[in-house]
């Protein structure tokens, strides 16, 4: 790490506080793990209980929006490295322009959520707001629960994601956030929109294409 | 900026994507368990790619590794005692 | 007050003795494992308290053999004791094929019991003494747990599913019954009385009740008015399954799975019909999970039962 | 002195020694505000100390109220709704706002950062955040107390609570997640405060007991308090939306709910004694004067029960509807689980063997400790056996077995450490008879409440019982009885610990003379802990001792 990186309370050294920030994060990180972690399990035993009615449920799908989304969010993700990268050589203009273009990408992959979450409405097959007598199985009702659980906790975190990568943007870009002393800070928001494209790349197959 | 760097992060890339076709693509072929094992060992790889490229663990030393390793053997033992129910009970009665 | 509490505690079966005895086996190991820390705890905080002059003069403070022998050696006779109770328990799972069948249906706040014959009541179960004895258990609501503590036996209810218990009553006599697990506002008033009679009290109990036809005969009734027989009848145009000899036979399902059709299996075809598809048969039956309750349920499970004609392997 | 708001300066590189810094952390600042927004851990202690103190009285008194309906059969002081919400809000309080974060948030706290030599922990922000999310975690339970209450019992099962309990399940559920997250929070910052805030020389092999096993705690707190927060999250959805998840009726499974449920709450068990074992392995070295036998085992079996704990839960379902293959497996690794516990209990006794021990209170409670933590222990192991617990499951029994461990063993272990480093914490004594005399009235009122519970649960009696069988109201009083002694023995140590923080002596840096690098720095510690980064040299309890076979 960089020598002029900043030192506060209650650390010795910079390199200590860098190692301790990357830590921290890791952990949070495994967290957050545990926490979709409950609803896997919950996706593999309902699978597991009816895998006849799970695999009729699953092909209702909208797989290529699915797929596309997943593209959308990958590349977002290379955008982050690059940007984290640049952003640790001082690059500010390239790490501004690259923390915006992913934002900007999360924000198509919450658009097209919007839009298959409106297919399934007018499919009916949106629980809660429609009609749930139109379901043609109770397991398909209930995986359409889960479905929409597991994935609005994922668009819940990608939102989070988007807010922080468009501060990251903001700051830098206004020369707030100096580069690359606070690398740091970088470093970790770049750790969690990774982190929230992991817990994607898991939710696609697992619901998705379970066919 | 390392060109070096960047262009290793792009192959990366191209490999998720490359996956991603790979997985799709799989599941209109397979079904049933072998559909299952095909998706998420193709997601464990993914997520293994993103983990040591893009976030960094390449570079890390043994801890932060660690703890990634860790919190997938966890998820492992929640996911896996909890089958040693699901996957039994049809056994006796 | 003690009369009272004997109730409690009498083994009423050869089951719960057996627990009794592993119970007092297990209690003489916690002693023996348990006595040197206090013993040694206090002998040691009088013997070397402070001031007190004493030989203080140690080795080092470790002794690897030492601590791996004081776990290991705990923790061997602790596997015996395992073996032991594990044993036990797998007999509960192992009902003779002979045993009388009654069916149970816990809902908040009570228990149905539902004989062979038909004859049904309510927060009490009388049993023949020496016979075993098959319960096969479903739960209207939430989750209950049939315990018997005479039997030392207890196995919650679930919802959504049969549990089974099965047990040898061999001590004439009324102790209790019990719902152990929390089920809400009266979960404490959900008991009653557990009866144990002679084979001659109980089949003088069984005609004593009134019955509306044996529990296959009910069974039979709502196959018939709940149209079931329209399409398994054997006139039926439907291409249903026939049902005769179904129960404890192989059945291949559409995504390639044999399942053995147990009680379980014959409810969620009932019930969840979409769940299990039998293989070669359209996805046409109807769920009747608004339309029957547990013990309707349980009334054409032990119809379906009842039809015995050997069934040809597809 | 002027400002008292120390946010951590970040330009103040160096170790400076100002005046500020010497001063205690109780002087440094006596506005609200100075208390309300402190990033100092010491202080940040002090708050916990009072919130989970506050919390254990609330607890205390549903306890109170749940002993006295019980002395009669019939229960007439409350009713069957009554009843079930004060045994259900006493659970939630007393797990989730007092015994898990009890030791850890307030002695942990204080504690950690003083004894491996570090300034304060790694992120003295979420620090106090975590306090914060506590509180109103904390706020919300107490509105949903107020506001009627819930009666699912602390478990939470489905479908009961999920369709047919008619309390504020939302609301509390919410409130636990809440509480989840300041864990959570509590559990990463020490982590990284173990792994990266050591002072130089402190090695892994001279963290003291105390530090290792909250290390092991915190992995815990981080591993599996997520999976609660999930699953009261997916409880609260199938309130309010239908989920279906845990439903039978849509196709759902009550079990998955349980696996979920006990996937953390078997872990949190060892949340709730992990630190007590800590505390005790430093009260039992301080009052023999003489190292822990066996450290590294000691220290080795935290780390163990940590990560065998996780492998246990399935022994919460022994008569569920779990198959009897997943039960067997179960069963057996919770034995595994003893093991650690067995070298830890063992350890402890053989550490006494020719010590000096000084029978002040701290070795009164951590001898209550071991002797009530041992039966709990192996009732606990008698639950695990299969056969017994399909007679004892959801009886008495496991109410005695946990009261034992939780209460017997660990809210002694609480009451322990808050007597040995009080001095420390407050910089004054308090009277060693009444500390001695409290522990001896606990320890005896304890056992007259619970050990009756033990034969009431074998002869049949079920846990949660408004009204049971006329025959065992003799057990039931002689309980009820007992919780009146504990109640006022609980009571005790509130006034003279009262009384000391103003007419104690001072207590001066190391009033117990022990080793430990928390007892170097004056008493109360200064604001940043220590003036100079301390250099680690001596190997934990480093007591001088009459050896004999040394090399
Ligand atoms: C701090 C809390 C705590 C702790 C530490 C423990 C520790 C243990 N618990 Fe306990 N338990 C609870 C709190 C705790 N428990 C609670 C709250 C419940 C009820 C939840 C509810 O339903 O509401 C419960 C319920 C519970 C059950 C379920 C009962 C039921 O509902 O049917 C079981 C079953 O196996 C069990 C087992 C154990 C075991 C094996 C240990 C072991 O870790 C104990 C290890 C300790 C020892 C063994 C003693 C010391 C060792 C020796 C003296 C050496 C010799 C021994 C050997 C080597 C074998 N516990
Ligand atoms: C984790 C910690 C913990 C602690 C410390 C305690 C402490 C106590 N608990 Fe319990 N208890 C649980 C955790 C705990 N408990 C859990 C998890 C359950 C299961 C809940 C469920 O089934 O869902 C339970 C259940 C439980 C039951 C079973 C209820 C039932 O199943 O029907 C009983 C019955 O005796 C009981 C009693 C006690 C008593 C007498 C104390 C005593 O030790 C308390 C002593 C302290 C005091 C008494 C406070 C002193 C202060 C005052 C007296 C002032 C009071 C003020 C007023 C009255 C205004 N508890
Ligand atoms: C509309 C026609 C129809 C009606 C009415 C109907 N069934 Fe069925 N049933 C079927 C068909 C078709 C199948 C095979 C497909 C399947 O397994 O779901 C079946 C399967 C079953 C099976 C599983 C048999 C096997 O071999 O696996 C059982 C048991 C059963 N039905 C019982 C009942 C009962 C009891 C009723 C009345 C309460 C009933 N059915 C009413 C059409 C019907
Ligand atoms: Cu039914 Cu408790
Ligand atoms: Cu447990």
């Amino acid at each position: 790490m960089s020598e002029n990186v900043q030192r506060h309370e209650p650390y010795r050294d910079a390199r200590q506080q860098h190692e301790a920030d990357m830590m921290g994060m890791y952990v949070f990180l495994s967290t957050e793990v545990m926490l979709f972690g409950g609803i896997f399990l919950a996706i593999f035993v309902l699978r597991l209980q009816h895998p006849e009615a799970f695999v009729e449920a699953s092909k209702r799908m909208h797989v290529f929006i699915g797929a596309f989304n997943t593209a959308v969010l990958l590349t977002s993700s290379l955008a982050v490295a690059i940007a984290v990268h640049g952003a640790r050589q001082g690059a500010a203009r390239l790490s501004t322009a690259l923390f915006g273009g992913a934002a900007g990408l999360g924000v198509v992959f919450l658009g097209l959520k919007a839009l298959e979450y409106r297919k399934e409405y007018e499919d009916g097959l949106l629980p809660v707001v429609s009609d749930p007598g139109r379901f043609s199985s109770p397991i398909e009702h209930l995986f359409m629960n889960l479905y929409l659980v597991a994935t609005a906790l994922h668009a819940t975190h990608l939102a989070i994601g988007i807010l922080l990568l468009a501060g990251l943007a903001w700051r830098i870009g206004r020369g707030n956030l100096k580069l690359p002393e606070r690398a740091i800070v970088v470093v970790i928001c770049g750790l969690y929109w990774h982190f929230v494209d992991v817990v994607w790349v898991f939710l696609y197959p697992v619901l998705y294409l379970a066919r | 900026m390392n060109a070096m760097t960047v262009i290793r992060l792009v192959f990366v890339w191209f490999a998720l994507m490359g996956l991603l076709v790979t997985t799709v693509g799989a599941s209109f072929f397979l079904r049933g368990p072998a559909s299952m094992a095909a998706s998420t060992g193709i997601a464990f790889i993914k997520a293994a790619l993103i983990y040591w490229f893009f976030m960094h663990l390449s570079e890390e030393r043994g801890l932060p590794r660690l703890m990634a390793v860790g919190a997938v053997t966890w998820l492992a033992i929640l996911i896996g005692l909890s089958f040693t129910d699901y996957a039994t009970r049809g056994f006796g009665w | 007050m003690t009369q009272g509490l004997l109730t409690w505690a009498t083994e009423a079966s050869e089951h719960a003795s057996q627990v009794d005895l592993l119970l007092t086996g297990f209690s003489l190991l916690v002693f023996v494992l348990s006595a040197p820390v206090f013993v040694l705890m206090a002998l040691f905080a009088i013997k070397y308290r402070r001031g007190k002059p004493a030989d203080r003069t140690h080795p080092v403070n470790r002794n690897i053999w030492m601590e791996i022998s004081w776990s290991i050696v705990p923790f061997l006779f602790i596997v015996g004791v395992f073996v032991w109770a594990t044993v036990l328990y797998a007999d509960l799972y192992r009902p003779p094929p002979d045993a009388l069948e009654i069916s149970v249906v816990a809902k908040q706040w009570m228990w149905k019991f539902e004989h062979p014959g038909g004859q049904r009541e309510i927060d009490e179960l009388h049993v023949p003494a020496n016979e075993p004895v098959k319960l096969t258990m479903a739960s209207q609501d939430v989750i209950h747990s049939l315990f018997i503590p005479a039997l030392r036996l207890k196995q919650d209810v679930v919802p959504g599913r049969y549990t089974k218990m099965w047990f040898t009553a061999n001590r004439p006599g009324t102790y209790h019954l019990a719902c152990a697990e929390f089920c809400g506002t009266n979960h404490s008033l959900m008991g009653g009385r557990f009866v144990v009679l002679t084979r001659a009290d109980y089949t003088r109990w069984l005609e004593q009740s009134d019955v509306d036809g044996s529990l296959a005969d009910q069974g039979a009734v709502l196959f018939r008015s709940h149209g079931c027989s329209g399409c398994h009848g054997s006139s039926s145009t439907v291409h249903a399954p026939p049902l005769e000899g179904l129960y404890g036979s192989p059945v291949p399902l559409d995504d390639g799975r044999m399942v053995i059709a147990d009680e379980g299996y014959i409810r969620d075809s009932i019930l969840l019909p979409q769940q299990d598809i039998a293989a070669g048969y359209p996805h046409d039956m109807p769920t009747f999970r608004n339309v029957l309750d547990e013990g309707e349920v349980l009334k054409l499970v032990a119809y379906i039962k009842s039809l015995r004609k050997p069934r040809v392997l597809p | 002195m002027t400002n008292a708001l120390d946010a951590p300066d970040p330009h103040n590189a160096g170790i400076s020694e100002t005046r500020a810094e010497r001063e205690s952390y109780l002087r440094a600042g006596h506005t609200l505000r100075s208390w309300l927004l402190t990033t100092d851990h010491k202080r940040i202690a002090i708050l916990y100390l009072i919130s989970v103190t506050l919390f254990f009285f609330i607890g205390g008194a549903a306890a109170a109220l749940i002993r006295a309906d019980l002395v009669t059969p019939g229960g007439d002081l409350l009713t069957n709704e009554g009843y079930n919400r004060a045994f259900t809000i006493h659970g939630v309080i007393m797990v989730w706002f007092f015994l898990i974060p009890s030791i850890p948030t307030t002695f942990g706290n204080f504690l950690l950062p003083l004894m491996i030599g570090a300034r304060d922990v790694a992120f003295p922000r979420l620090n106090l955040l975590s306090w914060y999310i506590f509180v109103i975690g904390g706020l919300i339970t107490v509105y949903a107390l107020i506001a009627g209450g819930v009666d699912t019992g602390w478990t939470f099962y489905t479908p009961l609570s999920s369709f047919f309990a008619n309390g504020h399940v939302v609301l509390v559920a919410v409130a636990v997640f809440i509480a989840g997250f300041s864990s959570i929070l509590t559990g990463l910052n020490f982590i990284v405060t173990v792994h990266k805030l050591r002072a130089p020389g402190m090695t892994w092999r001279h963290l003291p007991l105390f530090v290792w096993s909250h290390y092991a705690t915190s992995l815990i707190l981080v591993l599996a308090t997520p999976v609660l927060a999930i699953t009261l999250a997916l409880i609260a959805a199938e309130r309010l939306f239908g989920l279906g998840i845990f439903d039978p009726a849509l196709g759902g499974d009550p079990l998955l709910f349980q696996h979920l449920f006990w996937f953390y709450s078997h872990p949190a068990v060892y949340i709730m004694v992990l630190p007590a074992m800590g505390v005790v392995s430093e009260l039992v070295a301080a009052s023999a004067r003489k190292p822990v036998f066996g450290y590294a085992f000691v220290a080795g079996s935290s780390i163990a029960i940590a990560i065998i704990g996780f492998l246990v839960w399935g022994h919460h379902m022994f008569v569920a509807g779990q198959s009897m293959y997943a039960s067997t497996v179960f069963s057996f690794l919770s034995l595994v689980v003893a093991v650690p516990s067995a070298i830890k209990v063992y350890n402890w006794t053989a550490t006494l063997h020719k010590g000096r021990i000084a029978l002040d209170p701290p070795f009164f409670f951590a001898a209550s400790f071991i002797g009530l933590f041992v039966i709990g222990g192996l009732t606990g192991l008698a639950l695990a056996m299969l056969a017994i617990d399909v007679h004892v499951h959801d009886t008495y029994f496991v109410v005695a077995h946990f009261h034992y461990i939780m209460v017997g063993g660990t809210v002694s272990a609480y009451f322990g450490a808050l007597h040995y480093w009080w001095p420390k914490m407050i910089g004054r004594k308090y009277p060693l008879v009444w500390g001695r005399l409290s522990a001896a009235a606990i320890f005896f009122g304890f056992n007259l409440t619970f050990f009756p519970q033990f034969i009431l649960g074998y002869l049949g009696m079920p846990r949660r019982y408004h009204v049971y069988d006329p025959p065992f109201q003799v057990l039931h009083v002689l309980s009820s009885a007992g919780a009146s002694i504990l109640a006022v023995a609980y009571l005790m140590p509130a006034f003279y610990l009262f009384y000391s923080l103003r007419y104690g002596d001072p207590a001066g840096r190391n009033p117990w003379g022990v080793t430990g690098l928390e007892w170097t720095v004056p008493s109360p510690p200064p604001k940043h802990n220590f003036m100079e980064t301390p250099i680690v040299t001596e190997l934990p309890y480093d007591y001088h001792v009459e050896r004999e076979g040394e090399q």
